[in-house]
């Protein structure tokens, strides 16, 4: 376990050295840089920098030394000094600001994650137990609806919903009076006011394909002979699929539950964008938008790393579930 | 059998629908049947399928006729008429169909647009109008239109008009032959690389499946938003419209290949262990020949049904990028665009209208589910 | 999976009242008039058609009959178990647990109702054909058992624990306090299904239905479930209903037959009836296809004689073996390796190499069918595969001496090199449905071949086509038809035509005829009979089922582990086995006599 | 469509809503939290007190100095634009992007000097006395005395040393400063401390702007630094190793980064200031919002001498567009004009009295929507040709303003061309009439007459060298004002009609920006500001690579001549008036220079003017008193929301 672990590990880091390098490539592509988005977003205020000023900061900036300079100084610092580097927009540390992010984000990425499999696992085997029934039908015409419709469009009708109907304040997590008061019930309560919508437009957009798939899923195993012995055992039928067709449907999620945790990082970005939530998605959108470079290549190198760990996570969930894995003979 | 299963047919003489089921039935049977043409049985006998099919048709019919289907052309606009709600059309045997002529003014306090119909004027309409030159099928030349006002200088808003006072219907359906082909596009290129990535990986095995494998997980770690966000800000700011929806098309498909490649790899490495596969080679077909004609069809039903799942995604990642203001622009019209124009809080208030191009999206996503859902229930019709 | 289903009959045709005729006591299931159906888009299929049997309290009931004769959705019916969208439509399945006990009319049950659950596993058990599909695959078998006290009985964990694992020693799987930790894949074919006869016999159930428990066995594991069953019907005084296709596995452990054919019962009565006296034509045909030839109390009287002599004959060495002519296919010290990477995700990966031919020479005259028997695994069909070089050996040799052409080692071509010898020697593949690709209509599959010919053009293998389907018995409308229109006797046909439309020289036949029911397999044996001697065919005849490779082999060669352990005549190895691995395996094979029930002795083969 | 739906619903959804509310707040009773604003009880008819009753309640506890040892001797009198106010409360706002400096400026801006009530003249702030000699090289500066940062320290001369040597002089922090901090010839001011309180402060060259500049609160406010706090971050105070160590050990590469982020008074709760509101919680906190809480030292009184600001607290929640705009429709934005899309009023004004604010109609500034065809084009045929006044004027003139007018503001916008409006100083009598008129004759002939009389299949003229009038419009696309890519795309059929192709090209602010200063463009869309032009030069004059009009040239004119291209007759023309104009010695003569620009401009129409805004919406809160009501401006170089004295802003209730 600890030898196969640590193999996978080795296999990790020329992976995150190469995506780590692509990126920071990537962010690089678009023509201009950090300064040059200033000065571009300050016009769009009435205000004008001297160009002169910019170049020299460019210089101080070391924004137009080569790619490979660049690069290697971030590296640099991540791999020596467990520095990510600072924001050139916010002028502060990349850590701070990720790390400041980061409470509200995993609680709106786990609350989401939780929210979608419960109603899709539910709809998904609702949907394969009544097969081609109205209510399956409905299942996934609800779930395709949800799909469908962009998630910007979505968020900001429920946001507008919510205004008309509710008189609520949309925007952010908290209400301005809980915004940076300390933790308590009423803030709690202020949160998941807020909370809904942003969960209801990723959740809803997300259950579409897994009710799919579990039921697709669920549909295969279902037929399958050790569901009639279980029967013939004389098991309830709720019981049954529990244990048996379900859990065995499952397995795919269960090999790809790791590739969540990443997105519970970036979350959804452009509802969080839209509904302006204090997650780490609008800011690695900004930083990209801006050519934030250490920010955007800071936040990217997390997800990436990340995602090395869910898929890490996802094969060693996987050989825990599922013993024909953990033999060998899957 | 046939008889049993419908006692009508017996005291009634059949219909011609009750012959051709009949006949498809007997075909079946006497096992004449082709692939296709089970599949088709099995598909027909799927309602949301062929609803999604029936649909889809519609959709693509009019993104292919929407010059002479809308109204008016994307890029005619009317100052009189911007924020125009949709109109109603009256209908009375002497007159046809016609509708009232609109008085448009903002109140200064409001800021509201007022509309005011003169009931007295009637602006006739009738199909086949004259009106605003389009290019039928691209290369045509024609000023003939569905469904219009007898007087070409005379605007019909169906559907209401946007803040510039130009026909959201014929928007809608104009935008639809970029979106809708740009998902095509996106798909088959994608296809392409899968196929022939896919298929090597598969087919061969060993170290070259390892290495494609690798190559692609990896590719798939890269998080796609910065992906996304370099290459469509990557593209040569000279380029005009076509060029972009070009290269915005190409991004979507660089992204989506992986995809499509690890489909196809599956199923070919599923059909390498058949045994009819191993008759095949032993029959003396060449690599080729058993790809492509003994392998390819059988799992040609499930590259379609992919497809049709892959391309409403190409279609909701255009919007999204048309959100982030990295796809399209205005003035290219497609449904990411107008819904970005839509995306404020004005529209969503005073003029709810313009957001119909989320229901164009929602349809076509919608039957391009069903239709792919229902291929995949009816694409393999040996399978089970 | 169709689409739409022809609605079931919300309502259940009232059944008889049993009430006023109630069964005798002795019955432990009185069935009557039962019918139940499957609703498929087009049409209602009747799979039990209006049957009604009896089973006996202490007996052992076989139903007997071929694929799709009902005798599965019969037994199936017994506890509510039919498969969606099938059902019981009608009649009467009266079950009275023990003599005097209250009778319950299973039919009756909604299929998920309290009572019924109540009866399954607890009353009336089942045990299925394939124990692999059968138990979950990601449950160890002990908390699959466990279970069914757990339901039935409410036993403390650590009680119930024992209690599996006496009844795993019971069925006879060693060391019972570790496999009960297992998982179905760690476990053989043989210890599955002992796990699953385990689970079916844990609550004591006083019916046992067996549906097909050794189909899928190798002969002599087979011959051990048997014989466990047996065993533990009489320990336990249960009844017993078998189903099973295979008259031999009748004639050893039935008290009662009864026959089935399209969902009705031809005939019953007790077995001996059945076997000497049968009444009906298709009991008849049943059975002639299974004594015509097969091994005779005198042989089996011969083989336990030469087991009990201790002389065992030097393996035989091809070298010795008289050649009259020479041989058409020689193979000299033919080995096979795969590279596996074995080890799972936790254990470190190595890279394993499983030897699955070990250094084979074989012999075969032309004109003749060679069999090669051996139980699954032995490596008969990797040595078949390597001959049609499917594979490419490790080493040794394969010498194809045709008749006035060069002799070539077909194990050194290469792939450019082995095209001709692709039509001289031929295929007929085991599975007549995952052979023939669906989606090709019969002329394309049988015509595939002829491709690699130069210079037959397109009418030409057009022409040819109909004419090998004409001779291979069909008829040459089919050609334009797809296999799925087809029978499975029907398909290997046309397998056999794909195989001789090249004209070849020799003819590998992996286990051609076993997955056909017994009355086809009768049919096409004669067919490669025939066709052998119009073509002057030689084959090359594997298979696992001793009684059709002695009646149609002249000669045998019998694997064990990748190793040839006996060769030589099939009369020889038939009538005087020398290899205690070849006794073990003949011993096994069931006797189609139930009067001789009792008079054998099981011999089994420990290296 | 003019009836929102739902709103009869609404007041019955919100009682209920309001219940929960309440029985979670019944509920909360014992929790600690951070009550809601409102709880404070200083309310009633105080109108008299001095000071707020949040600093009378420090004095009282000892925490703070009486109210007179915080205030200067003479205390700045704010302009007042209401009656008696009453003290606390919180002001909610929001904005849309954390780094944006805006309200900073707006509401917390401390200066040398600082606009008078009309926006014309400085006036001093912090000094109490700000003069120049003659030739306005040198200008001596008098402090208010007992000045004092918001920790209580003294603010002094030393202050404004430090940021003129320390800071403006240091060439690391200012490797090139900009032209609003320097002469003529670039040269940093040189500072002299006469006194405490006195410091003197010469160009090398007369800078009649300088005043101005200072005016400025994005500028003006950056003279103010505190150098007891910020000199533990520099150099020149601190050993180099120990600023160094510092600024690695908070995560920064360099010290003046970290001193950058230290002198930050938007995103670093710790720095003292001497305006309004200091920052107590950053908006780059993950809760999104800023907290701003009142000076204790502030050095401005109201008439009546009570210490201001009377709101207590602002509170500013970063939020997107559309949620922006819905809360401000909800009422739930007590006072802003910036970030508020136009085209949003109607849903404001729509929701405005059910949920007590008022809309506002403030003039815009910088909203006039224009073409700027590029002076300095690459291509020498299509430089040529821009260059011609007739032919800029004939694309003006093809233009149907009107009609553009009608379809995108409803016939309520302003059609003007760019040049100072009337009540600017630089305006004179007949400008911005030239080639106004929508006249597609006109136009048509005019291009007829410059040879232009060839065309192709398309009915598009060619040029002499046979290319097509062809041309790229590159543009920011934004909705929130006129939506431009619906109002260039009625030019592009204007201009189809004389014969001239415009293919539109909406980009990402950065690739506009890039493009624009490497002079990669044909013609630039843009909105240029009208007034007060002197202050962001760039739009009227080339004087550096980011013009809007002919970057090559301003960049020769930024570099003096070492890069870029020399610019044309006419353009140097502009820039000789724009160098008599920073370099006069008298008012009198820098207003003759900026209105010759003024007059080149209307005579020469080098930028095509569109349309304007009619206004721009102002949400207030019906509670909140002592918002200017005479339509100010709103612009960036008067601090935006400045321009009503935020300070002075009081809720009715006190809340």
């Amino acid at each position: 376990m600890i030898r196969f672990i640590g193999a996978r590990i080795l296999y990790v880091i020329p992976t995150l050295f190469a995506i780590s390098l692509i990126s920071y490539f990537i962010i690089q592509l678009p023509p201009g840089d950090f300064l040059t988005s200033q000065i571009a977003s300050l016009e769009q205020q009435g205000q004008t920098l001297d160009p002169a000023y910019v170049d020299a900061l460019r210089q101080r900036y070391g924004i137009g030394e080569p790619f490979w300079v660049q690069y290697g100084k971030w590296m640099g610092g991540i791999l020596f000094e467990g520095d990510l580097g600072q924001s050139f927009e916010y002028g502060r540390p990349v850590t701070a600001l990720i790390a400041e992010r980061l409470p509200l984000t995993l609680i709106l990425g786990v609350t989401t994650l939780i929210f979608t499999w419960v109603i899709a696992l539910t709809a998904g085997v609702y949907s394969a137990v009544k097969q081609r029934s109205f209510a399956d039908y409905a299942i996934s015409t609800v779930g395709f609806i949800a799909l469908a419709i962009p998630n910007f469009l979505a968020a900001l009708l429920l946001a507008y919903a919510g205004f008309t109907l509710f008189g609520a304040s949309i925007g952010g997590l908290f209400s301005p009076e809980y915004a940076n008061a300390p933790w308590s019930w009423g803030k709690v309560i202020d949160l998941m006011n807020h909370l809904w919508i942003p969960v209801l437009v990723i959740g809803l957009a997300g259950t579409a394909g897994i009710i799919r798939v579990t039921r697709a899923n669920l549909l295969d195993e279902l037929p399958k002979p050790y569901v009639v012995t279980a029967r013939a055992k004389g098991l309830p039928e709720g019981k049954i699929i529990r244990k048996y067709p379900l859990r065995i449907a499952l397995n795919p999620f269960i090999s790809t539950a790791g590739w969540h945790l990443p997105s519970l990082f970036d979350g959804e970005v452009i509802v969080a964008q839209v509904l302006a939530l204090g997650t780490t998605g609008p800011l690695l959108l900004g930083a990209l938008k801006s050519q934030d470079m250490y920010l955007a290549g800071g936040i990217i190198l997390i997800i990436a790393v990340l995602t090395v760990i869910g898929t890490l996570m996802s094969d060693i969930l996987l050989a825990v579930v599922d013993p024909r894995v953990r033999f060998g003979k899957a | 059998m046939v008889d049993q299963m419908n006692p009508a047919a017996l005291e009634a003489p059949p219909t011609p629908r009750q012959m051709r089921k009949a006949r498809a039935q007997l075909k079946f049977l006497d096992g004449t049947a082709s692939q296709s043409q089970l599949i088709r049985r099995r598909y027909k006998s799927n309602p949301m399928a062929m609803f999604g099919l029936y649909l889809l048709c519609l959709i693509y019919f009019t993104a292919i006729f929407a010059g002479f289907l809308a109204p008016h052309s994307a890029s005619s606009t009317s100052a009189d008429h911007a924020y125009q709600p949709p109109q109603a059309v009256h209908f009375t045997l002497e007159d046809g169909f016609f509708i009232h002529p609109t008085e448009s003014s903002t109140d200064i306090e409001t800021l509201q647009r007022v509309f005011v119909e003169d009931p007295d004027v009637k602006i006739p309409l009738t199909f086949f109008a004259t009106g605003d030159e389009y290019q039928l099928l691209g290369f045509i030349p024609a000023d003939v239109h569905f469904f219009g006002t007898v007087d070409p200088d005379q605007r019909l808003y169906l559907l209401g008009a946007d803040r510039a006072g130009a026909d959201l219907l014929s928007l809608i359906l104009y935008g639809g032959q970029i979106s809708l082909s740009l998902g095509l596009i996106g798909v088959a290129v994608s296809l392409v690389l899968g196929i022939v990535i896919g298929g090597i990986s598969g087919y061969f095995g060993g170290l070259t499946d390892t290495i494609i494998q690798r190559v692609i997980e990896f590719i798939m770690s890269i998080p796609t938003l910065p992906l996304w966000l370099g290459l469509a800000a990557a593209i040569p700011p000279r380029w005009g419209i076509t060029e972009t929806y070009f290269a915005i098309t190409m991004i979507l498909s660089l992204l989506g290949w992986t995809g499509m490649a690890r489909v196809i790899r599956g199923r070919v490495l599923q059909s390498r262990g058949e045994d009819y596969i191993l008759a095949a080679k032993l029959d003396g077909a060449s690599h080729g020949r058993i790809i492509l004609r003994h392998m390819m069809p059988s799992f040609v039903s499930h590259i379609i049904a992919s497809m049709s799942l892959a391309v409403p995604a190409m279609i909701l990642a255009e919007t999204s990028l048309s959100f982030l203001g990295l796809g399209l622009r205005a003035p290219a019209i497609s449904w990411g665009v107008l819904l970005q124009d839509s995306q404020n809080l004005q529209v969503v208030a005073n003029a709810p209208w313009l957001l119909m191009p989320a229901l164009a999206v929602v349809l076509t996503v919608i039957a391009f589910n069903f239709v792919g859902d229902g291929l995949r229930d009816a694409a393999d019709p040996y399978g089970k | 999976m169709d689409a739409r289903q022809v609605p079931a009959p919300s309502w259940r045709r009232p059944s008889t009242d049993w009430r006023s005729d109630p069964p005798r006591g002795d019955v432990i299931v009185d069935v009557r008039n039962l019918h139940a159906s499957f609703y498929t888009p087009d049409a209602e299929v009747k799979a039990v058609d209006d049957i009604s049997f009896q089973a006996v309290r202490g007996r052992t009931l076989c139903i007997v009959g071929e694929s799709g004769s009902g005798k599965s959705a019969t037994a199936r019916s017994l506890m509510q178990l039919i498969d969606y969208p099938g059902q019981i439509s009608e009649g009467n399945i009266l079950f009275s647990p023990g003599a005097g006990s209250a009778v319950q009319d299973i039919a009756a049950m909604e299929p998920t109702c309290e009572e019924i659950r109540a009866i399954r596993g607890r009353q009336i058990s089942m045990i299925f054909q394939e124990p692999m599909s059968s138990l979950s695959p990601v449950h160890t078998i002990g908390n699959q058992i466990s279970e069914v006290l757990e339901i039935h009985q409410g036993l403390k964990p650590r009680q119930t624990r024992e209690r599996v694992i006496e009844e795993l020693r019971r069925v006879g799987i060693p060391l019972p306090e570790e496999r009960i930790d297992s998982y179905t894949f760690q476990l053989s074919g043989g210890m599955r299904q002992r796990a699953m006869i385990a689970m079916a016999l844990i609550a004591r159930p006083s019916l046992l239905i067996a549906d097909e428990p050794t189909t899928a066995l190798d002969v002599t594991t087979q011959a051990q479930i048997l014989d466990l069953l047996a065993e533990l019907k009489e320990q336990l005084g249960m009844s017993l209903i078998f189903i099973t296709h295979d008259m031999g596995v009748v004639a050893e452990i039935a008290d009662d037959v009864a026959v089935m054919r399209h969902g009705k019962i031809v005939e019953q009565g007790p077995v001996d009836q059945i076997f000497h006296d049968p009444q009906h034509d298709y009991t008849k045909q049943l059975l002639g296809s299974v004594q015509g030839g097969a091994t005779s109390r005198n042989r089996r009287a011969k083989i336990e004689r030469a087991a009990a002599s201790p002389v065992v004959r030097e393996r035989a060495d091809p070298a010795i073996t008289e050649v009259t002519e020479r041989p058409l296919l020689s193979i000299r010290d033919l080995r096979m390796e795969f590279h596996t990477v074995a080890g799972g995700l936790f254990a470190r990966r190595s890279k394993k190499k499983l030897e699955a031919v070990k250094g084979v020479s074989l012999d075969i005259a032309p004109g003749t069918t060679f069999g090669l028997v051996g139980e699954s695994g032995c490596g008969k069909t990797t040595l078949g595969r390597c001959i049609l070089r499917a594979y490419k050996p490790t080493s040794g040799q394969i010498f194809f001496d045709e008749a006035g052409r060069e002799q070539v080692d077909l194990a050194a071509l290469s792939e450019r090199e082995l095209k001709p010898y692709r039509a001289r020697v031929r295929m007929v593949f085991q599975d007549p449905y995952g052979s023939l690709n669906p989606r090709m209509t019969v002329r394309q599959v049988v015509e595939e071949p002829l491709r690699m010919l130069d210079g037959v053009d397109s009418e030409e293998r057009g022409e040819r086509t109909a004419v090998m389907l004409e001779r291979v018995g069909l008829k040459r409308s089919a050609m334009n038809r797809y296999p799925h229109a087809f029978s499975g006797g029907e398909r290997q046909r046309i397998g056999m035509a794909r195989a001789l439309i090249t004209d070849p020289s020799l003819v590998v036949a992996d286990e051609a005829v076993s997955a056909l029911d017994v009355s086809v397999r009768a049919q096409v044996l004669d067919l490669m009979a025939e066709l052998q001697d119009q073509l002057s065919l030689t084959y090359l005849f594997i298979s696992h089922d001793l009684s059709v490779v002695e009646r149609i082999c002249d000669d045998v060669a019998v694997m064990y582990f990748g190793d040839v352990v006996e060769q030589g005549a099939a009369e020889d190895v038939f009538e005087r086995p020398q290899h205690p691995y070849t006794q073990a395996l003949l011993s096994a094979t069931p006797v189609t006599d139930p009067s001789a029930r009792g008079t054998k002795g099981r011999l089994t083969y420990q290296p | 469509m003019t009836s929102t739906p739902g709103l009869s619903r609404r007041s019955f959804v919100q009682l209920g809503a309001g219940m929960i509310a309440g029985v979670a707040l019944v509920t909360l009773a014992g929790c600690t939290f951070d009550a809601p604003a409102g709880t404070a009880g200083a309310a009633g008819t105080k109108t008299s007190l001095k000071e707020a009753p949040m600093l009378t309640k420090l004095v009282k506890e000892g925490k703070l100095p009486e109210l007179a040892k915080r205030l200067p001797a003479k205390p700045a009198v704010a302009a007042s634009f209401g009656g008696t106010a009453l003290y606390g409360g919180t002001l909610k706002r929001g904005q849309l992007d954390a780094g944006d400096r805006g309200v900073m400026q707006a509401f917390a801006t401390a200066s040398f000097v600082e606009w008078d009530e009309d926006n014309r003249k400085p006036v001093p702030s912090l000094a109490e006395k700000f003069e120049s000699n003659d030739d306005m090289s040198e200008f001596t500066m008098t402090l208010r005395s007992g000045l004092k940062w918001s920790d209580g320290e003294p603010y002094t001369a030393d202050d404004v040393l430090f940021v003129m040597q320390n800071w403006l002089g240091n060439k690391t922090m200012m490797p090139s400063a900009p032209y609003w901090f320097s002469s003529a010839d670039k040269s940093v001011p040189q500072a002299e401390k006469v006194s405490d309180t006195v410091i003197k402060i010469s160009f090398t060259s007369p800078t009649p702007l300088w005043p101005k500049y200072l005016s400025n609160p994005s500028v003006g406010g950056q003279f103010v630094k505190p150098l007891h706090y910020l000199r533990q971050f520099h150099p020149d105070f601190t050993d180099q190793g120990t600023v160094d160590a510092q600024a690695k050990a908070a995560g920064f590469d360099s010290w003046d980064k970290y001193f950058a982020d230290r002198d930050n008074t938007w995103t670093n709760p710790d720095v003292p200031v001497m305006g309004a509101y200091r920052v107590i919680t950053s908006a780059s906190s993950a809760s999104g919002t800023a907290d701003l809480e009142r000076n204790p030292y502030y050095y401005k009184t109201d008439a009546d001498g009570r210490q201001l600001p009377f709101v207590d607290r602002l509170q500013v929640q970063i939020l997107a567009q559309e949620a922006l705009d819905l809360r401000a429709a909800n009422g739930d934005l007590d006072f802003q004009a910036q970030f508020l899309g136009y085209n949003t009023t109607q849903v404001y004004l729509q929701n405005a009295e059910k949920n007590g604010f008022h809309v506002d109609r403030w003039t815009p500034a910088g909203s006039l929507l224009s073409l700027c065809p590029n002076l300095s084009h690459k291509d020498p045929e299509i430089r040529e040709l821009f260059s011609k006044k007739e032919f800029r004027g004939a694309l003006s003139q093809a233009i149907n303003r009107e009609a553009i007018n009608k379809s995108l503001l409803g016939g309520l916008g302003v059609v003007m061309q760019p040049v100072a409006p009337k009540g600017d100083e630089y305006y004179s009598d007949g400008i911005g009439k030239n080639f106004l008129e929508f006249d597609a004759d006109a136009a048509n002939s005019a291009l007829d007459e410059l040879g232009l009389t060839e065309k192709d299949s398309n009915g598009v003229r060619l040029m002499n060298s046979g290319k097509p009038l062809d041309f790229v419009l590159l543009y920011v696309d934004a909705t929130t004002e006129i939506a431009r890519t619906d109002a260039y795309s009625m030019v592009v059929k204007d201009l189809a009609n004389v014969g001239i192709k415009l293919t539109l090209k909406p980009a990402d602010s950065t690739l506009y920006t890039q493009s624009r200063t490497t002079n990669d463009y044909d013609i630039d869309g843009t909105t240029v500001p009208q007034t007060k032009f002197d202050l962001e030069p760039v739009w009227y004059v080339p004087t550096g690579g980011n013009s809007h009009s002919a970057p090559a040239f301003g960049q020769w004119y930024a570099s003096a001549g070492e890069s870029g291209e020399q610019p044309s007759a006419d353009v140097q023309k502009l820039l000789d008036s724009w160098d008599a104009l920073r370099t006069a010695t008298s008012d009198d003569a820098r207003v003759k220079a900026g209105k010759a620009i003024m007059k080149q401009h209307s005579d020469e129409c080098y930028m095509i003017g569109i349309l304007a805004l009619p206004f721009v919406p102002v949400v207030i809160n019906n509670d909140l008193l002592n918002v200017r009501d005479d339509k100010p401006e709103l612009a960036f170089v008067l601090g935006r929301e400045r321009v009503t004295k935020p300070e002075q802003l009081a809720f009715a209730t006190g809340e």
